[in-house]
């Protein structure tokens, strides 16, 4: 697509990689490229972290409030998530290193498993968001709890205004990490995806283990309210 | 352990690469980490999510906080230096990654230099009357806010209405 | 994309195809990849930005000619407009001006044409990203101007909770536009980063480039640490709306303080992104113009990165008198004094490198000696809006408008100009006419000064900020303000119309009419060609040396 | 118009024209800096010292530069094409380091300064006067020691006496600026923020309000009137009425009094249009009134049971404003603290009066 580069001879049954024509060698891309990824990850680490100060800011103001609300969520639900999440991120990690050794089949299969846990993690997701909203316990203008005994607590709703807020957040760019490894799993079917070229796999698979990062965070903050 | 090959003779001109020290210096070969590597920092990732879950259970007072960040922080550095790959990875890219973190902090440092010396929010000084939202003219009858603190007003009746 | 065809090496020197000639079809301008056509397109958008924000200006500057209000009944008199009109064209100049004129300006558009040139290379190290980058801009202005037209927003820029937040007006839409607009600009920095990184010219180490890119440079560690998380405090701002989350509304028990605590964290970078470019740009014409080597190269160069780093620890002077503790209040005065200093040691750096140079008083040079004017007055009553003292009784009043307008609108804007008349003659291959350069240099600082003194001098007195009617004793000033204000417009008619000229009839440009050392004047044609350079130059001098420029200049006085 | 301006130009020439030099200064005012407005309170005195000295070296370093800059461009301009610099160092580390020391030192004094201002102006005194005050949606109100009903756009404070105020929003930020005492505050709902000042000259001075708060945001003003001790001293012990209580009894005159204070600003009594609709001619009218409860317009009678209506629930009968003006914006409710119904009758009283 970009104007005639020098093209990278390919490995055995794929499709060899054009260099972009500004660039002295594919060493010269692909470190572009990651350093380029590298920067969208930071401002990613900024996103989250500006929720991050929203929630402790307001931890500290209205700390039983938050106890409160962190024990309404199931931790069970929170655990069975992180699990498959860290699950998801070691087989993106295999996924990567598969690519890195020219293993198409292999490399595959790891995308696949990965695009299901994550498929996995928005069903357990979906059923959390139900559940709170079958209890009156939405964001905002959907606050009204049904429990009589929650009423009491002064910042109950902003702590569920925060769970909304992140979890939500994050859920939208497990769907976005999801796309991207669908588009992925086309590409490694179309063999453009060997040890000559593995560049794409790399990217998509340090945006996977960020998305698995801030649910690190995620989980203790919203489930284990310390 | 594969490597790229070296850069093809570019089209236009033979001579000198481009003197980018970091990209040409060392060699090209990606490091690869082994199966054993990744199925260990899984494990070590599972136990300390059990672990998080179980200390969640005791109550340390303050510390409970810093306990939790410290788990997640161990399990986060772990993510971060195995599975991205920044152990192996160039120095540029590290510098930039970890000083995110940096400027973080800088926001949590001052935004809480402000909050936790303000002193009436953080210990219940006179507070004013509690805001009454029909003072908002804009929430007039008719619209959505106005019905939502309708609700909210009379949400005891609510909640027994639902039978909880 | 059309395939570098092997003939054109056999076309001979005149008609040889430059990026501009070379292809003139719809496409080759809106899907086009390469950084100098990006960068041309940048500039025709930006300058409508800067042009109709400029009319908001007017437009606020002629209804407060008169619009005075009677203190003791309070009943209102005279104004063109009604109150809320006249705080929908505040808004509106701010949001214009701030986030599609004044920070996109100098690096995406001088910023993308001159900085690969600048470096050796033949374009930007992520070409689909740069074009995504403009659409992005097109896009969020293109919603900006929308969510004016439908809903006449009348926050003003700064979006402050919990009256952004109940006023029933579009600032969702406003807000999405900002999100997307910071996008672009995120993505110009991220592009910046990488190129300067991995795509230098051989020979070309950290020192050895022009102080535009360590400007440009530092500029992007802002533009990509710092937009973020406007990104999220608009997101809050939209949730706030739609579904009343409460974190900034204390209708639900939030807190508005922490609403500008998010919001300052970018807005004070952002206003280093705005100057950072300006400075760079200063360093090249500066030196350039006086023939001599930049003063302390290395001091510019690190006092730019130390601009960028400490500009995260300060953004609380924003927001002195906003119920902050006595402890915050304590660090943030203190730190803005460290942020006030690498700024001051650039002005004496290049007031420095003028002292013993050999001045030639070109229009670009003529826009930089006016920055340096007013660089000088905008950073000096900074460090009287730093003292918390007298901020609380300067704080959003007049003193603070004239000051941020002489940094902003004197130092920025007039960089630009600066730039845009360096790098003119490389842009279009045309020269503009010196003559009408000097008359619209010199209306446009004698327009720009008598509108903002008048504003330093109501402010002190008293004179609060965004009001549409104003009580009597301050209509002086504002009449006199006005009348600059007029002056200033012609001074930018003057300008932006033989620009044009230039464009249409100028005589041609060629060579390296200004004498620069630097790559994007030595060794690219003028206009360059698509590819930049015709082999890849090899850095071996310093970025500053003039010896060759000189014997030139002798050879031509011999043989005239 | 032309002529007010040139008449300002010509009061402040020698000002402008001295570019700092302090003007000849105006006799009623003592030396009052002519940048800055009449000192009337503790604070004002030394907040112009430290102005003026900031204000001195911002003078000593921009002419210092700018004599260096305009010395170097006439002197060393390039009169032939060839003409080299007169010098090629890029590098003085003296220099480099005094002009970097220099103004530290300089900055870090000006904040040393700046903090211990600020230091007293964020302490009260013990003794002083307690003061509240209500900001809403384009209206200050204050309640005086000893008197537990507000009073809008006008406050009372007696001279060489500390007054705290301590206020809190109805609805949106606001900032309670008096330029003449150099405070200002920001004012925010939900939490109490204090302020406080010692006068120190009897006069009337602004209340400005400077957080953009909505349309009439410039319209958010007032005065403060600084009395002096025996006045004050008059009005605690009840020998004076205090003016902040004064009624003449008579309905139709409080009336006007007091429709001045609150509903001004919204209605005017001459006809002309604003925020709401005029009283000009309305009493005893029947017009077209929407009611939002049903959605439908009702004829509605302008009577006494329709203006206590409007006041304590204005939304639930909007009248037809001028749709040149544009929809009507919501009135917002007056609570019986605000508005007692004694004072709905002297409305309707003084209502019954304009024609």
């Amino acid at each position: 697509m970009s104007h005639a580069g020098h093209t990278v001879p390919a490995p055995a049954g794929f499709v060899p990689h054009t260099v972009a024509h500004h660039f002295e060698s594919q060493e010269q891309e692909y470190q572009s490229a990651k350093l380029g990824f590298w920067l969208f990850l930071v401002t990613e680490i900024l996103l989250f972290g500006g929720l991050f100060v929203a929630y402790f800011y307001y931890h500290t103001v209205h700390h039983d409030a938050f106890s409160i609300g962190g024990k309404q969520l199931s931790w069970k639900l929170g655990t069975t998530n992180t699990a498959v999440l860290l699950f998801s991120s070691f087989t993106m990690a295999m996924g990567v290193r598969s690519a890195q050794l020219s293993q198409k089949k292999a490399m595959l299969t790891y995308l696949v498993l990965t695009f299901l846990c994550a498929c996995g993690f928005l069903v357990v997701k979906y059923f959390e968001y139900s559940a709170k909203i079958d209890h009156g316990l939405g964001a905002g203008s959907m606050f009204h709890p049904h429990d009589p005994q929650l009423l009491g607590y002064e910042g109950l709703s902003m702590f569920f205004a925060l769970y909304w807020t992140m979890t939500g957040i994050h859920g939208f760019h497990v769907l976005c990490g999801m796309v991207v490894i669908a588009w992925l799993i086309w590409r490694g079917a179309k063999g453009e995806l060997h040890a000559k070229h593995y560049m794409p796999v790399d990217i998509v698979g340090l945006y996977w283990h960020l998305v698995d990062l801030i649910w690190i965070f995620l989980f203790p903050l919203l489930y284990l309210v310390p | 352990m594969t490597t790229l090959d070296a850069a093809a003779p570019g089209h236009g001109h033979g001579h000198g690469h481009s003197a980018h020290a970091e990209a040409h210096g060392h060699e090209h070969d990606h490091h690869v980490c082994g199966v054993p590597t990744f199925v260990g920092i899984l494990l070590i990732l599972f136990v300390l999510t059990v672990l998080t879950v179980g200390v969640s259970h005791f109550d340390f007072g303050r510390f409970n906080m810093w306990i939790a960040m410290a788990i997640a922080a161990v399990k986060a550095s772990l993510v971060i230096s195995v599975f991205m790959h920044v152990l192996w990875d160039t120095t540029i890219n590290r510098i930039f990654f970890l000083s995110s973190f940096l400027f973080l902090g800088l926001f949590f440092l001052f935004a809480f230099a402000d909050l936790l010396a303000r002193g009436d929010l953080v210990k219940a000084h006179a507070r004013p009357a509690p805001l009454d939202a029909s003072d908002i003219s804009e929430w007039g009858p008719g619209t959505k806010e106005h019905k939502f603190f309708e609700q909210f007003k009379n949400r005891e009746k609510n909640g027994k209405a639902k039978g909880h | 994309m059309t395939a570098i065809s092997a003939t054109s090496v056999h076309e001979t020197h005149a008609e040889r195809k430059n990026y501009l000639n070379r292809d003139s079809s719809f496409m080759s301008w809106a899907g086009t990849l390469d950084h100098k056509r990006i960068g041309l397109m940048y500039l025709t958008g930006v300058m409508f930005a800067f042009l109709v924000g400029g009319l908001f200006a007017l437009l606020v500057r002629l209804h407060l000619w008169d619009a005075t209000v009677d203190v003791a009944t309070g009943v209102k008199s005279g104004g063109l407009f009604e109150p809320g009109k006249y705080n929908q064209y505040f808004t509106m100049h701010g949001v214009f001006m701030v986030f599609m004129f004044i920070i996109p300006a100098i690096p995406a558009s001088l910023g993308n044409f001159a900085l690969p040139l600048m470096l050796g290379a033949k374009d930007v190290a992520l070409p689909r990203l740069n074009l995504a980058s403009f659409y992005l801009w097109l896009a969020g202005t293109i919603m900006a101007i929308a969510s004016m037209l439908l809903g006449q927003v009348d926050t003003g820029w700064t979006f402050y909770t919990p009256y952004s937040i109940y006023t029933q007006k579009a600032v969702v839409m406003m807000g999405l536009s900002v999100f997307v607009l910071g996008f672009s600009s995120i993505f110009t920095g991220l592009n910046f980063i990488v190129t300067t990184h991995k795509l230098r010219a051989p020979g070309q180490g950290w020192f050895r480039m022009p102080l535009f890119v360590w400007a440009v440079y530092a500029t992007a560690l802002l533009q990509v640490v710092a937009t973020p998380v406007l990104g999220v405090t608009v997101l809050l701002l939209g949730f706030e709306r739609l579904y009343h989350i409460g974190i900034f509304d204390p209708q639900f028990g939030g807190d508005p303080v922490l609403f500008q605590h998010f919001f300052w964290f970018y807005s004070h970078p952002a206003v280093y992104i705005m100057i950072l470019p300006a400075m760079g740009i200063m360093s090249e014409v500066v030196s350039v113009f006086s023939r001599k080597p930049i003063f302390g190269y290395r001091l510019i160069a690190f006092s730019s990165l130390a601009i960028a780093i400490i500009s995260f620890i300060v953004w609380g002077h924003h927001m002195f008198t906003s119920g902050q503790s006595e402890l915050a209040l304590f660090l943030f005065s203190f730190l803005t004094f460290f942020v006030a200093l690498p700024s001051a040691i650039k002005e004496f750096n290049w007031v420095a490198t003028i002292w013993k140079g050999s001045i030639s008083l070109e229009a670009p040079m003529l826009y930089a000696l006016s920055f340096l004017v007013i660089f000088a007055i905008g950073g000096l009553t900074g460090v009287i809006l730093g003292t918390l003292n007298l901020d609380i009784h300067l704080h959003d009043t007049y003193f603070v408008v004239a000051h941020f307008h002489y940094v902003m609108m004197g130092s920025t804007a007039m960089a630009f100009f600066a730039g845009l008349h360096y790098w003119w003659p490389k842009m279009f291959g045309v020269m503009y006419s010196r003559f009408w350069a000097t008359i619209g240099a010199l209306v446009i600082f004698i327009g720009f000064n008598a509108t903002f003194i008048p504003q330093f001098v109501m402010g002190s007195m008293g004179m609060p900020r965004r009001y549409a009617h104003y009580v009597p004793e301050f209509q002086g000033y504002h009449q006199a303000s006005t009348i600059g204000a007029l002056l200033l417009a012609t001074g930018i008619a003057i300008m932006v119309g033989y620009l044009l000229a230039s464009l249409f009839g100028g005589k041609k440009a060629e060579g390296n009419p200004w004498g620069s050392p630097t790559l994007d004047w030595t060794h690219t044609s003028t206009p360059p060609v698509l590819e930049n350079f015709d082999d890849q130059p090899i850095v071996e001098r310093e970025p500053y040396d003039y010896t060759l420029i000189l014997e030139e200049a002798k050879q031509r006085v011999q043989n005239a | 118009m032309i002529t007010s301006a040139l008449h300002w130009a010509g009061a402040h020439a020698p000002a402008l024209l001295s570019l700092g030099v302090p003007a000849a200064q105006d006799p009623q005012k003592p030396d009052q800096h002519w940048q800055l407005p009449v000192k009337a309170s503790s604070f004002a005195t030394e907040h112009d010292q430290l102005y003026t000295f900031v204000e001195w070296i911002n003078y000593v370093f921009f002419f210092g530069i700018m004599a260096v800059l305009f010395y170097s461009v006439v002197r060393y301009r390039r009169r032939r094409e060839d003409q080299p610099p007169a010098s090629t160092s890029t590098h003085n580390t003296a220099m480099e380091v005094t002009w970097t020391v220099i103004p530290l030192i300089v900055v870090m004094v000006i904040f040393a300064l700046g903090w211990k201002g600020y230091a007293e102006m964020s302490l009260a005194p013990g003794d002083s006067l307690q003061f509240e005050v209500s900001a809403r949606r384009w209206e200050w109100s204050f309640k005086h020691p000893g008197h537990d009903e507000f009073y809008t756009r006008e406050l009372w404070v007696p001279v060489n006496r500390p007054c705290q105020l301590t206020m809190s929003s109805r609805d949106v930020l606001h900032s309670f600026y008096i330029p003449a005492f150099r405070v200002k505050r920001d004012v925010l709902p939900g939490r109490y923020q204090t302020l406080w000042f010692k006068p120190t000259m009897v006069g009337d001075y602004h209340i400005f309000c400077t957080e953009y708060c909505g349309d009439q945001h410039s319209l958010m003003i007032g005065t403060v009137h600084v009395v002096t001790e025996a006045e004050w001293d008059a009005f605690m012990s009840g020998a004076k009425q205090p003016p902040w209580n004064a009624w003449t009894g008579d309905a139709a005159v409080d009336g006007k009094k007091f429709y001045q204070q609150k509903c001004s600003s919204c209605h005017s009594t001459d006809g002309s249009p604003g925020t709401g609709p005029s009283f000009k001619g309305s009493w005893g009218t029947t017009k077209p009134v929407l009611d939002t409860a049903t959605g439908q317009d009702v004829q509605m009678a302008f009577d006494e049971a329709y203006v206590r209506m409007s006041v304590r629930d204005p939304n639930r009968h909007i009248a037809k404003g001028d749709p040149k003006y544009g929809p009507p914006s919501p009135m917002t409710k007056f609570s019986t603290s605000e508005v007692p119904d004694e004072r709905i009758e002297w409305i309707i009283a003084f209502l019954k009066t304009l024609k």
